[in-house]
């Protein structure tokens, strides 16, 4: 497997988000800035690469009649380990985060690759697949989060752009921002996919 | 499914995999146990440490006592210098009738019945206007005023505390959580006299 | 007088223009050469039965009925057949026809018709049975438009209980006026006509509707029908659609043919006045339907008329006769403005549905520039059917018509109310049937 | 009474699954293309949501709470939510087919309804009783059938205008989605 | 080609009756032109400005994107200098330039252009942009000049007050003065007389039906009526309610533009009560005052299942 | 170590309790359906996600077996599993000769002249409702675009009034037969060369009057035909693809050009 090729796949053509729209919920729900979105899109590249290597690992003892509510076991395992963990190190995050956090184990991405591709291909390759498409899913975390938290609290990141005393446009940190943000961002990066794939 | 797998593989598959998940959760929570615990409580003695960081150095206990008055109910932190003297509390109170709903709010008193400051630990405020009640513009005109001192109310009712922009309400809320507080204050401070 | 009736829901008021009301119906000549179409009628095609080079009288059978919902089809003079060929019709379609050679071309329409005996006729001899036959062989279709063979429309099914005959003398399309004419000019005839039909459907009452618009027809067809028992005049109040059959029994009758239903599902049977005319003659002077009355109109028409021409004339030979200037013509409609069809030959032979002929120049064509829908809701305001037009144009542009639209769609009567209506200008009535086509052609 | 009337009100117009709370929005995304199909999907997670909050609820209480073990939470709430799914499909096959066909082939896609764990576990921690959690999420599954409904019903209506090439597809039902939410906004504050 | 001598071939009719898109949309401007008087009369330049700015600002922006991405837009039908004026009509008197430009960007290319121009979209976009600045600058939107002082005063509405101060504090409000619009608000909510006036040259013309207006103000008159007989001291009377705020506009004016509103006359009934029921939901227990932007937004999401569910009666579906 | 062991059990327990009741169920509950829908939804991805549109994996399985299509892949899963799916079920199993779609007119604006000024909407179907044939010949291609819009893989342009076929881009999957109200689109195999390009089946006088390159039924062809692959009927000259052989005589003897040879020729030699 050519990593680069991969890589970009999982960015652009075929990133959770934007390419197959999964996982919308912690999508639309936690970048109400660019930190929680890496946060959460950490939280979940880290299920996604265990889930993916444990099922890979486990794919010729499981039964097919129960492979899903196997899976999904592992991946509510791991789930509660990046829920205790993170309230025991990052406790901030963690609160903003809230809910979402379990809501990782509904997140068809990670059912969706394990099924997909971990249940058949080896270790190695599913964690690569775990990884890059957790990453590609950060990514776009982080751009929808900036895009929210540049044009609705005038900041990036938490630093400040904008004078204290200018308006920013409030919506955009609120839920009608986040679908007209995503809708948008949809676009452009359709856009970046087909210049990528003309690339190539 | 080409093949039947029979029912006592599928189930004890299964089961296995229920018995190691959960033992390996007991033994991360095993572990995360008491940072968690700690997390929990470092977010409201962060709010005390806010309030009363005029006072210089001080003591204060682990967990909030409670203090039941005839209208409402409060949770305090007293605060003692390293003499074992009360220097002053931090009170949380409910701000009633906010526009999301009652908030909570903790107020810094020093031992005279000051306001030293205030913090807002949660709340359903609308962005951008009564949420504002969070910034300095808002807050310092609270810093020094005492139950004496003030009539406590908003200027628009007939009292000294001026109103956030388009957000009354809010700043009623405010207002009457403040004025809690220090009823609250002055009860413990007849209590600590006794 | 009584209240003026009307059918209540949709309609619009379109310019009268009924320029020829007042012209008396002429007789042009017979032709140099006439082009027969073969298929004048809703239906089967007619077989050909006759060749290259045959003889034919006048009245002779050129095309045979190929079944029950078919026509047959006559030679309207004496000729010989020169060939038979497809052709340029009028209203767009291309359609066989027998081209014939008249043997006395330039003679007078009206002598060739004075030729033809009065006969006398007892209605008491005549069985039901007869009439049909009669009006079958002689290849009667309705002549309001549409062309449907009336020995169909005249033989219901049993179960199908007939208790009201309505005559259209609406004609609620501007400019036309050749229905009017008739009813002015023939009364009496249309009685013997309407009075051959009630042998068919013994006691059951005749409602003769008209617009008020025509008080001249109003007063002969009134004069005419005080005599008779059972048969009534309706003063209509002028809307377009009126003549449409279903409006004019809910206008006449208060009765609301069911969607997909035809007039007799709820005991009607509509008649063109022209084509009780044209049963008539059948009966009268034993005579197929061979002629028409043609309203010749439009601007580029200097004195409009109504004429009498045998079916197979070409439309060059009117423009002849009326002095129209070929060059300025631009816009030929057979028909009316609002449901007439646009044709692109001169040489096109006018049909037993051809009620008007109108010539305009471009002037008269409107630049559609069709806009966005603006859903302003005019076009279902008018809508005589209740149709929600604006939504399934939308659907149809899209080719997403869901269940619901293609259920109703199909009733659209095509009576461009809709289209004339649109502020946004958009050719509402041709989605509407490129909907249709659409539907028809996925079943 | 008010208590529970002021609970639905809360859960299907203030604080909306999808608007508000952002649950469920994959499958609100996913079968919104029809309406048919929107209705069937609602009545499904009508269904399902308020089976599985009871059902949680009573997990949570009389086994994780007592027990001590409240980290299972998530693992065992979602092993009791995709068996109980299961199992209601099976028996529904089975002994109503004719239901089954119209709704049962949403089961499946409601296992990884975010809604149905997410109620779950906010309802446990609005330390509702028995009859409030029932309550709340009968209310959550109507607003979300709610906007889903109409939802389908307007994207039904985009196909037939003249969406423009590059906001074809989701990007509109997306911007669609925002307007609604911007409307749902009107409705906050009115439940305290 | 020599098409010059080839006959016209087009589908019938061949009439028109002469209605456009353009008369339609200027009998709108044109039957706005009183309440704009009033709310210039009361406002003075300043009310002025917000109107020419929006205009501008709504009619440019439509002329960039036909000019850049779809020429077959026309900006001047004057369905954008509609939206430039009712969006100014919802926006207060001191509005600064850059809300009235964020509020035209959103109105043109959110509420309109990217559902494909004049007829496309769902949601009415002068709507869509007075709750996008709302939500988004709550502070600007809120305060309102004091109509007739022209030395930057601002106060609330009088449903502002209702809802921070309660019954009292608009007991002394007199509905003269409401119905005329010598009261707070914003550019068109002003003064109900003149919109009435306004409105009936649209009746006049037939570019609206009664339905809506009818079923929306009679539906909030009826919920606040029930809610001021349960109980005067905590509700406002039903008059009160229909005088003050931007009923008169919406109801005649928002909730009735043609584009997201439903078409036959029983859709139009439900559409009304739909819009009225959700206004008085939010001004009686919401933390809005007013709700009638919102409860009209949403309901124009519920125009196509009205459409669908409740078409015009079919002729021959009578037994 | 019990605070370990005890909640492994009680999970354990749980799983117990609802695998074997789950497996209970489905022995008792058994319902009988083509196997092939459990084949298919195993290779699917099984994530449930709804983003194909069906309700759930299962839901497209279903639709794949009993439609008998793979008409709508799985956004989820890699391009190989479609692949796998249509070999389960036999789909394209057949390999057959690539097809192209092929325009039986070369009725272009100087070959057959317009008939009318047609100013109706500008689709094919919307024109034949106002006239049979907007050109002088009544069989021709409208060149108003109706197969253009239909087609799913731009393989086709309008092109001086009559629709051209990109061969390259074409998949040969004939929906744009169904969009021809004049019939005039076929299927041919790409390695047929020889076509005849008319659809007229009006007499000779009357074709060559309508149209420049009419089929005018003179029977030339025919005769010069050495595998009897070409014939006459109703006026037009036929090709049968299975006895042709690309040999270009009928070419040759065409005397209005109604014969065409595609592309490079190719003899085969019988």
């Amino acid at each position: 497997m050519n990593i680069k090729e991969k890589a970009i796949k999982s960015f652009f053509m075929e990133n959770p988000v934007t390419g197959l729209l999964l996982g919308l919920c912690p999508t639309l729900a936690t970048t109400t800035s660019a930190e929680n979105g890496i946060g959460m899109g950490l939280a979940t590249t880290f299920v996604l690469l265990s889930s993916n290597v444990v099922v890979s690992l486990l794919r010729n003892v499981i039964p097919n009649r129960v492979r899903i509510p196997a899976y999904i076991v592992v991946i509510a395992t791991f789930v509660t380990i990046v829920d205790m963990s993170m309230q025991a190190t990052l406790y901030q995050l963690h609160k903003t985060l809230g809910l979402f956090i379990p809501l990782i184990v509904v997140n068809c991405i990670i059912l969706g690759r394990a099924e997909a591709f971990a249940s058949k291909n080896t270790v190695w390759h599913s964690f690569l697949d775990g990884l890059f498409m957790g990453l590609g899913f950060t990514f776009s975390l982080f751009i929808l989060g900036s895009v929210r938290e540049i044009l609705g609290s005038g900041a990036w990141l938490g630093i400040r752009l904008i004078p204290e005393s200018w308006n920013t446009i409030l919506v955009f940190v609120l839920a009608p921002g986040a679908f007209l943000s995503l809708g948008f961002i949809l676009i452009g990066m359709e856009r970046l996919s087909r210049l990528f794939e003309r690339g190539k | 499914m080409s093949k039947q797998e029979s029912g006592f593989k599928v189930i004890s598959v299964l089961v296995l995999i229920a018995f190691f998940a959960a033992a390996l959760l007991a033994y991360v929570n095993k572990i995360t146990r008491e940072p968690i615990a700690r997390n929990m409580k470092e977010e409201t003695k962060q709010a005390v440490r806010i309030v009363l960081q005029n006072l210089g150095q001080f003591d204060y206990p682990d967990d909030p006592l409670d203090k039941s008055l005839t209208e409402f109910t409060a949770r305090y932190f007293t605060a003692k210098n390293a003499s074992g003297q009360i220097v002053g509390y931090a009170i949380i109170v409910k701000a009633p009738n906010g526009f999301g709903g009652d908030f909570d709010l903790m107020v810094g008193i020093d031992s005279t019945g000051k306001v030293l400051d205030t913090y807002v630990l949660n709340h359903k405020e609308t962005p951008g206007l009564g949420d504002n009640m969070k910034k300095e513009d808002f807050k310092k005109q609270f810093r020094g005023r005492s139950l004496a001192n003030t009539r406590w109310a908003v200027k628009k009712d007939g009292g000294d505390i001026d109103a956030l922009t388009a957000a009354t309400i809010t700043s009623r809320a405010f207002t009457a959580g403040v004025k809690r507080a220090l009823t609250v204050f002055n009860v413990l401070n007849e209590e600590a006299k006794q | 007088m009584l209240q003026l009736k009307t059918f209540p829901k949709g309609g619009i008021h379109p310019s009268q223009q009924k320029i020829s009301a007042q012209a008396s119906i002429t007789y042009g000549e017979i032709p140099k050469q006439l082009l027969i179409p073969v298929n004048q009628h809703i239906g089967r095609t007619a077989n050909v039965v006759v060749k290259k080079n045959d003889v034919v009288k006048r009245g002779q059978l050129l095309a045979q009925a190929s079944g029950f919902i078919s026509s047959n089809v006559h030679a309207p003079v004496d000729g010989k057949v020169m060939k038979v060929f497809r052709f340029s019709l009028l209203g767009g379609a291309i359609g066989e026809v027998i081209q014939i050679q008249p043997d006395e071309p330039g003679k007078s329409y009206r002598e060739v018709l004075e030729q033809d005996v009065e006969l006398s006729v007892d209605l008491n001899k005549l069985t039901a049975e007869e009439i049909r036959k009669r009006i079958q062989e002689a290849g009667i279709v309705g002549m309001g438009g549409a062309g449907f063979p009336t020995h169909v429309k005249l033989s219901p099914p049993p179960e199908k209980k007939i208790d009201a005959l309505i005559i259209n003398g609406a004609e609620c399309e501007p400019y036309i006026t050749a229905d009017h004419r008739i009813m002015v000019e023939q009364p009496a005839q249309i009685i013997q006509g309407i009075k051959i039909l009630k042998k068919l459907f013994p006691e059951v009452p005749v409602y003769i509707g008209i617009e008020d618009n025509k008080p001249d027809a109003l007063n002969m067809m009134d004069k005419a029908a005080a005599r008779e028992e059972g048969i009534f005049v309706v003063p209509l109040k002028a809307k377009y659609p009126q003549g449409g059959e279903k409006q004019l029994i809910k206008a006449v009758l208060n009765r609301e043919v069911p969607s997909k239903g035809l007039p007799m599902d709820v005991g009607v049977i509509v008649q063109n006045v022209a084509t009780v005319l044209a049963i008539r003659n059948v009966f009268y002077h034993n005579r197929p339907l061979l002629e028409r009355v043609v309203t010749v109109s439009g601007s580029l028409v200097e004195h409009p008329g109504n004429i009498l021409l045998p079916i197979g004339t070409p439309v060059s030979y009117i423009m002849d006769k009326f002095n129209i200037d070929r060059e300025r013509v631009r816009l030929l409609l057979a028909g009316g403005p609002m449901m007439g069809r646009t044709c692109h030959s001169f040489e096109s032979p006018i049909s037993k549905t051809t009620s008007a002929l109108l010539f305009f120049d471009e002037k008269a064509f409107v630049q559609r520039q069709e806009n966005p829908c603006l859903r302003c809701g005019n076009c279902v305001s008018v809508c005589p059917m209740g149709l929600d037009v604006a939504i399934y144009v939308q659907m149809v542009q899209k080719n997403k018509l869901d269940d619901y639209a293609k259920e109703h769609i199909m009733d659209c009567i095509e009576c461009g109310s809709c289209t004339y209506v649109c502020p946004a200008n958009r050719r509402l009535v041709h989605w509407m049937r490129l909907g249709k086509r659409i539907i028809k052609r996925e079943n | 009474m008010a208590e529970l009337a002021l609970i639905i009100v809360s859960a299907v117009f203030v604080n909306n699954v999808i608007f508000s709370r952002f649950l469920g929005l994959c499958p609100y995304f996913g079968v919104s293309k029809k309406l048919d199909t929107a209705v069937g999907m609602s009545m499904a997670v009508i269904f399902v949501l308020t089976l599985a909050g009871t059902i949680t609820y009573i997990v949570q209480t009389y086994v994780l709470e007592p027990l001590n073990i409240g980290y299972l939470q998530t693992i065992a709430f979602i092993l009791v939510i995709a068996s109980l799914v299961q199992l209601v499909e099976i028996v529904m096959k089975k002994v109503a087919p004719a239901l089954y066909r119209a709704l049962g082939i949403f089961l499946p896609l409601i296992t990884t309804n975010c809604a149905i764990l997410g109620i779950s576990i906010l309802a446990v921690q609005s330390k509702f009783n028995l009859l409030e959690t029932i309550i709340f999420s009968f209310g959550s599954a109507l607003g979300f059938g709610l906007a889903l409904v109409i939802f389908a019903s307007v994207r039904e209506a985009l196909e037939t205008r003249e969406i423009p090439k590059t906001f074809q597809g989701t990007p509109i039902a997306m911007i669609a989605a925002g307007i609604l939410a911007l409307a749902f906004m009107g409705f906050s504050g009115m439940v305290k | 080609m020599e098409a010059k001598n080839l006959l016209i071939m087009d589908s019938s009719p061949l009439g028109l009756a002469g209605e456009s898109t353009r008369k339609i949309m200027y009998s709108v401007v044109l039957s706005l032109l009183p309440a704009l008087g009033v709310s210039f009369w009361m406002f003075g330049w300043a009310a002025v400005r917000v109107v020419v700015l929006t205009s501008l600002f709504c009619i440019a922006l439509e002329a960039l994107i036909a000019k850049f991405f779809n020429s077959k837009i026309d900006y001047l039908d004057g369905s954008a200098l509609v939206t430039g004026i009712l969006l100014a009509m919802n926006l207060p008197s001191n509005a600064p330039w850059w809300l009235l430009l964020i509020g035209s960007i959103v109105a043109i290319i959110i509420g309109k252009q990217v559902f494909g121009g004049l007829g496309q979209n769902i949601f009415n976009p002068a709507l869509v942009a007075r709750v996008f600045l709302l939500i988004s600058f709550p502070l600007q939107m809120t305060s309102w000049p004091v109509p007739g002082q022209f030395d930057g005063t601002t106060g609330a509405t009088p449903l502002g007050i209702l809802k921070t101060e309660g019954v009292g504090a608009i007991a002394k409000l007199k509905t003269a003065d409401l119905a005329l619009g010598y009261v707070g608000g914003s550019l068109g909510e002003i003064s109900a007389l003149a919109l009435l006036i306004g409105a009936a040259y649209l009746f006049y013309k037939k570019y609206i039906t009664w339905e809506i207006p009818v079923s929306f103000i009679g539906t909030v008159f009826v919920f606040t009526a029930i809610f001021y007989w349960i109980n005067p001291q905590q509700y406002a009377s039903p008059v009160f309610h229909l005088f003050s705020g931007g009923l008169f506009l919406g109801a005649l004016y928002m909730a009735t533009d043609m584009v997201t509103s439903p078409i036959s006359g029983r859709a139009k009934l439900i559409f009304g009560f739909g819009c009225g029921f959700f206004t008085a939901l939010i001004r009686l227990f919401g933390s809005y005052p007013e709700g009638v932007s919102f409860a009209i937004l949403f309901m124009n999401a519920f125009v196509p299942l009205l459409d669908r569910y409740f078409p015009e009666k079919k002729f021959g579906m009578q037994s | 170590m019990v605070e370990i062991l005890l909640p492994g059990f009680i999970l354990a327990g749980f799983a117990l309790i609802s695998a074997s009741g789950l497996y209970l169920a489905s022995k008792k509950f058994y319902v009988y359906e083509d196997p092939r829908i459990d084949e298919v939804e195993a290779l699917l991805p099984g994530a449930n996600c709804g983003g194909c549109g069906y309700a759930g994996c299962r839901a497209l399985a279903e639709h794949i077996v009993n439609d008998h299509t793979v008409d709508t892949p799985c956004p989820v899963a890699e391009p190989i599993v479609m692949e796998k799916i249509a070999d389960l079920l036999g789909l394209e199993a057949s390999v057959q000769e690539k097809q192209v779609a092929t325009l039986l007119c070369k009725g272009t604006h100087e070959n057959s002249a317009l008939a009318m000024d047609y100013r109706g909407i500008q689709d094919c179907w919307a024109a034949v409702i106002v006239a049979d044939s907007i050109k002088d010949c009544a069989f021709a291609c409208l060149g108003l675009g109706s197969c253009v819009q239909a087609c799913n893989f731009d393989a086709m342009r309008i092109e001086n009034g009559i629709v051209v076929i990109d061969e390259e881009k074409c998949t040969g999957c004939g929906i744009c037969i169904s969009h021809c109200p004049k019939n005039l689109l076929v299927l041919r195999p790409v390695s047929q060369k020889t076509i005849v390009t008319c659809s007229n089946t009006d007499r000779g006088p009357e074709a060559r009057k309508a149209c420049k390159v009419a089929c005018i039924g003179c029977m030339k062809c025919q005769k010069v035909c050495q595998h009897q692959a070409i014939y006459v009927e109703d006026f037009l000259a036929r090709i049968d693809f299975e006895k042709c052989t690309n040999c270009g005589d009928c070419v040759e003897a065409c005397p209005t050009n109604a014969i065409e040879m595609r592309g490079e020729q190719v003899y085969v030699t019988a």
